[in-house]
């Protein structure tokens, strides 16, 4: 057989993928609001959890504890009128969307009050008022939903971004290749973010992707990709205002790989056994988001161990308010079965 | 006919009235777009976008990769965000790529959403068997989408049922799958002048009055059922032919009419049989109309296998006239 | 019950009845393997192939990517070529991802080739509503799959019928759809001890005898239709109980000697009515049995919307040994 | 905004993707071969054409003409117990696995003696002797379809390597990356041949693909690319045996992007306004893989202008005797509608 001579392909324009090391460099109120914004997470997904052990929630429920950085780093970035999308892990993208957490409580208990009226449960919800489009229970399924705002979003020329968050997990559906070949080709102003948790439910990344670099994942269609710290909300919030002025710029979609972790369980019924007490200790102790913020708003004495304790009763008050108003709101309407098919 | 004439009616191919269907609509409303594969400069693969691209320009008549999944859910999140996109799939066999995309996302969302968030989206394109394509072309996917609350299902017959369908499908805050028929697109009809002719959805139609026996139809089987009919008139039966035109929600009212009347029905579509639309008529009048039944209700649909290639057995696999006749006697139980 | 005891009874619940008929297929054909999300490592989200990586190892018990349709058509593929696949789907919602491989490619080859290429591949998984999980996670694709020449469709609803069914799908050189459902999983029942249960697809069974009204189901709406039957005796009806079993092919047989019988027939499904099973067998009857039938063939099923998460609703949502009892009374024209 | 430092990727495997530029040094046996394979496609599509003019042949009807050369150089590459598959436009590939001329033509006419019996008709054409494993209609299917006769192949040891022929349109479809994704977790044997003719119907590859480097696509699953002269039939060899090497040596997938041309429409329906007439007469005229096989022939002295004759009136008598007996072979019985359902 004749030896294969081979050139190196002609020098052109490639977007670069890389690993972002920046971080945000956040003003004493910023950082505050972020601290008290993942400390809201935090404490309104324990309580969902507990109702859950009630059995005032039903279903599936999917905690997202551990990965507060990620969605309080790139809300940070966005302006009014910016659109979110996301899979079923979905609670703490609507509190940083700004959505009354009554409602969303209410909606886990599937009760009148919920902000689908109970009909959508945990996995279904939305505020199209706050811009978030869901809240979708079939993965991958929402990158190509978050393709098609951006695209109208492009359309209707408003100048705004829409961002797609999806998870490691879901990275290896086709659709998101189907719809990453659109936004680029179109230069549609949408920016994907993959949280990677490092498990979809008991799989680990590298157990199921080839390229286990999932910011490489744009590369077969000339999108830009970063791996980001996704556990620092300094880190986060860098790489998405470079992302958001990227896509708002007309540069089309870009790719953020946000390495990061789920403390909990895939859902609620998930007792985890796929992975060590240790790795999941080891996380939380050197990485956890909250403790983070925590320890830079101490050393930077913006924040003692008063306001501190302030800010978590400020906090704690809100969740157990939200839980009283899902636990009161009454069951919705027997003739609401038959409601919201057809407009 | 019930083509309620106000204007004049000119003579159009069902393709011709889809295409101005589509136009008409892109005039009225801004937010509204076509997109799909060669829908654009290629005027569309069956040429139902002939013009368009260049009445209202790449922005709002785009081609696509070859990605059904893709631009499925990208039509139906530009719908969750107010635009009113026209998503035609070369043929709706190639839906099946998309088909999470258009039940999931697009039928139930409002549901979900507690009524928040719509999805004015139409999906369209051609349904059923065109001529020689075989087994992976062929399908008709009506009943599957029938099946599914939150969608609305038209299939029509006519050029003037097409065009004034698809400008109410268009117009319908709701998502509604068009199934249309390569077959007939060459077919002419008669069609009313100006832009304000809309047919609503969700009322069939009695297209030929009789007596003796009442055909039910859709699509492509109407035609044959009014074939059928005039057969079977000469042979002294007067039959009733009635056009679903959408299939969900159903119409059923003018069967039931119907069968009152001729205390015999024969539903006939050009697909397969179980699970399909001729059951769920079948299963619905025997419900509502039992006592007026003097016989079962009878279905004629395609071979209960999938579609051969060869031309005399994609005749046998078809449903036809004869067929349909052949049928029509029994219902009567004459020879 | 129709068990037919040759060995001893042993108690098992579904899903170790599952497991066994995957496990003593795979003992026994080393061309079977098992692919599907978390099937492996995991042991199944519903933990139905419970030591199944143990045993057989990775090569035949493999975890996939999130890739339904990728995974489905590789299964297809593998099959064409001579392995027998199991794929499980982790609900059969996700299976709309690769619906076209199920329908087109599986279902489809043997006739297009001419009878060349088969596809032996079992593609199981839960179907229907589990509790509380809202729309996308609760559908019933029965109606969907027995639409499709080519493929057969199983649903059981016993633990014996689910051991003896799968081993027969396994072994059976047809591509199968397996419908399971997520509820019944935990549910005990006698099954047959030994590993050469077998239950013939396409066989539907009288499940309890009775002589007053019939009742028609599968899968989840059988143990109703028995909760039903019991509270009818309590009245004075004596219902007789039949489970279809397979969808495709569909045995009416039974039902149509039934109706013979009781002259009266409801047909039960957890599942949508428009075009469902429930319609196909009301038509089937109709035509085959109109003489015997001295009321209309009823239907019991879900309503005819997306199912809703609320626990009220989604109870007002589902069918219920309520609804069946109601509903055979007024086929027996008892208020 | 703060300003965002990044790091270069840290360097570590990477698959290198290519311009291939080796040609296949075959001997004169190989190049006559090579040609009469050719010519026989080229002519055989010819009459299919005629064909289908002449009502002979109904439906869609795909022809092949112009990329004679890339199924030619990779069947070459192959061994016995290798597989195939391909889409919709496969007469081509049938013959060049050896299948005879009579049972492809008699299946274009739907008759009997059709190599589906009539029932398949050209998009749907197998042969399990042959290793031919479709002929299928739907795009994109056979890429997830020949990723699993692969696994197969794995699963048995057979030591065999599975070719899945698709289109630079394919090329988008999710499905694809859905299969590149476990093919190369899973280190299956595979071997991706897209058949780049520049257009997917009338839709430009430029029109439809962010990256319109299709060898590159395989990049984001790490599987590596060449890109190949396809209108060389010694170019494809050399890049085929490459990739076989590759593939049965266990070292997973290999995408061979082939740069091609089709001179006809799509399918017989299509009248190709898309492009210029001169754009295809420079394509032949300058490209043509059989000119260019012929030439080489002439030039070394294999053949003179007397015995290429010969070839071409053998392989005329071929073409004509098939379509003969495409013409005679009855239609298939009519019970055979109801056969072939279920085994
Ligand atoms: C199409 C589809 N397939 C499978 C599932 C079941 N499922 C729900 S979540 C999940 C894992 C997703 O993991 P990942 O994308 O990493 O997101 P994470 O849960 O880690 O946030 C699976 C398999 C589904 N909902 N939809
Ligand atoms: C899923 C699907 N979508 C659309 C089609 C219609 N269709 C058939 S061939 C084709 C173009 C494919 O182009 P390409 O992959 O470049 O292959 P080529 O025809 O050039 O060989 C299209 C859109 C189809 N058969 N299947
Ligand atoms: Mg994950
Ligand atoms: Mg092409």
């Amino acid at each position: 057989m004749a030896k294969l001579a081979t050139k190196k392909i002609s020098p052109r324009y490639r977007p670069l993928s890389q690993i972002a090391t920046a971080t945000y460099d956040a003003s004493a109120e910023e950082l505050k609001t972020y601290y008290r914004q993942m400390l809201l997470m935090r404490r309104f997904e324990e309580k969902a959890g507990q109702m859950y052990g009630m059995g005032l929630i039903g279903g599936f429920c999917h905690l997202y504890i551990g990965q507060e950085a990620v969605v309080t780093g790139i809300q940070a970035a966005l302006r009014p009128g910016d659109k979110v999308i996301t899979g079923y892990r979905d609670h703490a993208h609507m509190l940083a969307c700004g959505i009354d957490p009554r409602a969303v409580m209410a909606e886990l208990t599937g009760r009148a009050g919920g902000i689908s009226k109970g009909k959508g449960g945990s996995m279904h919800m939305f505020s199209v008022e706050h811009g978030f489009y869901g809240g979708h229970g079939i993965v991958g399924a929402q990158v190509s939903l978050g393709t098609g705002i951006a695209f109208a979003e492009k359309y209707r020329e408003t100048g705004g971004v829409t961002v797609a968050y999806f998870g490691d997990g879901a990275a290896n559906q086709g659709q998101v290749y189907e719809s990453f070949n659109m936004a680029e080709l179109w230069k549609l102003p949408v920016i994907y973010v993959i949280e990677n948790n490092q498990y979809a439910m008991g799989t680990s990344v590298n157990r199921a992707s080839a390229e286990g670099e999932l910011y490489r994942r744009g590369e077969s269609f000339r999108i830009p990709g970063r791996q980001v710290d996704g556990m620092n909300v300094l880190a986060v919030k860098a790489a998405a205002d470079e992302a958001v002025a990227w896509s708002r710029g007309g540069n089309g979609p870009i790719l953020l790989e946000m390495k990061t972790y789920r403390y909990r369980g895939h859902s609620m019924s998930d007792p985890a056994k796929y992975r060590s007490k240790e790795e999941v200790q080891k996380m939380r102790a050197e990485h956890d988001p909250l403790d983070q913020a925590k320890k830079r708003l101490l050393d930077a004495g913006i924040l003692d161990e008063e306001s501190l304790k302030t800010i978590d009763r400020e906090v704690k008050e809100i969740v157990a308010d939200a839980a009283d108003f899902a636990t009161a709101s009454p069951e919705p309407e027997p003739s609401e079965l038959w409601t919201d098919v057809y407009a | 006919m019930s083509i309620d004439v106000k204007a004049g009616l000119k003579s159009q191919t069902v393709r011709e009235a889809l295409r101005d269907a589509m136009a008409e609509e892109m005039r009225r409303d801004p937010d509204v777009f076509l997109m799909g594969e060669e829908v654009a400069q290629y005027q569309g693969a069956y040429k139902v976008s002939q013009g368009l691209l260049d009445e209202f320009g790449p922005k709002r008549v785009m081609d696509t990769p070859i990605t059904e999944h893709g631009f499925a859910g990208l039509g139906v999140g530009a719908a969750f965000a107010g635009l009113k996109p026209i998503i035609e799939f070369m043929t709706f066999n190639f839906a099946m790529q998309a088909i999470d995309q258009i039940i999931n996302s697009a039928a139930k969302t409002r549901y979900m959403s507690g009524g928040q968030i719509g999805c004015p989206i139409v999906f369209r394109g051609p349904n059923g068997a065109a001529s020689r394509v075989a087994a992976q072309h062929s399908q008709n996917y009506a009943a599957w989408y029938a099946h599914i609350p939150g969608l609305k299902v038209v299939a029509p017959y006519s050029a003037a049922d097409a065009k004034g369908l698809l400008k109410a499908a268009i117009r319908d805050p709701n998502p509604v799958v068009f199934l249309e028929n390569e077959i007939l697109y060459g077919k002419t009809f008669d069609v009313p002048e100006g832009d304000d002719w809309i047919v609503p959805l969700g009322k069939s139609a009695v297209v030929r009055e009789g007596s003796d026996v009442t055909l039910v139809a859709y699509s492509i089987a109407v035609g044959q059922c009014l074939e059928a009919a005039d057969a079977l008139a000469a042979d002294g039966v007067s039959a009733e032919v009635i056009d679903l035109r959408t299939l969900r929600p159903l119409d059923l009212e003018p069967v039931i009419a119907s069968v009152q009347k001729t205390n015999r029905l024969l539903v006939v579509e050009e697909g397969w049989p179980t699970c399909g639309i001729s059951a769920e008529v079948s299963a619905r009048v025997t419900e509502q109309a039992f006592d007026y039944l003097d016989a079962p209700v009878l279905r004629v649909a395609n071979a209960d296998v999938p579609t051969p290639y060869a031309a005399n057995l994609e005749k046998l696999w078809l449903i036809s006239p004869e067929k349909i006749i052949t049928a029509a006697k029994a219902a009567l139980y004459r020879d």
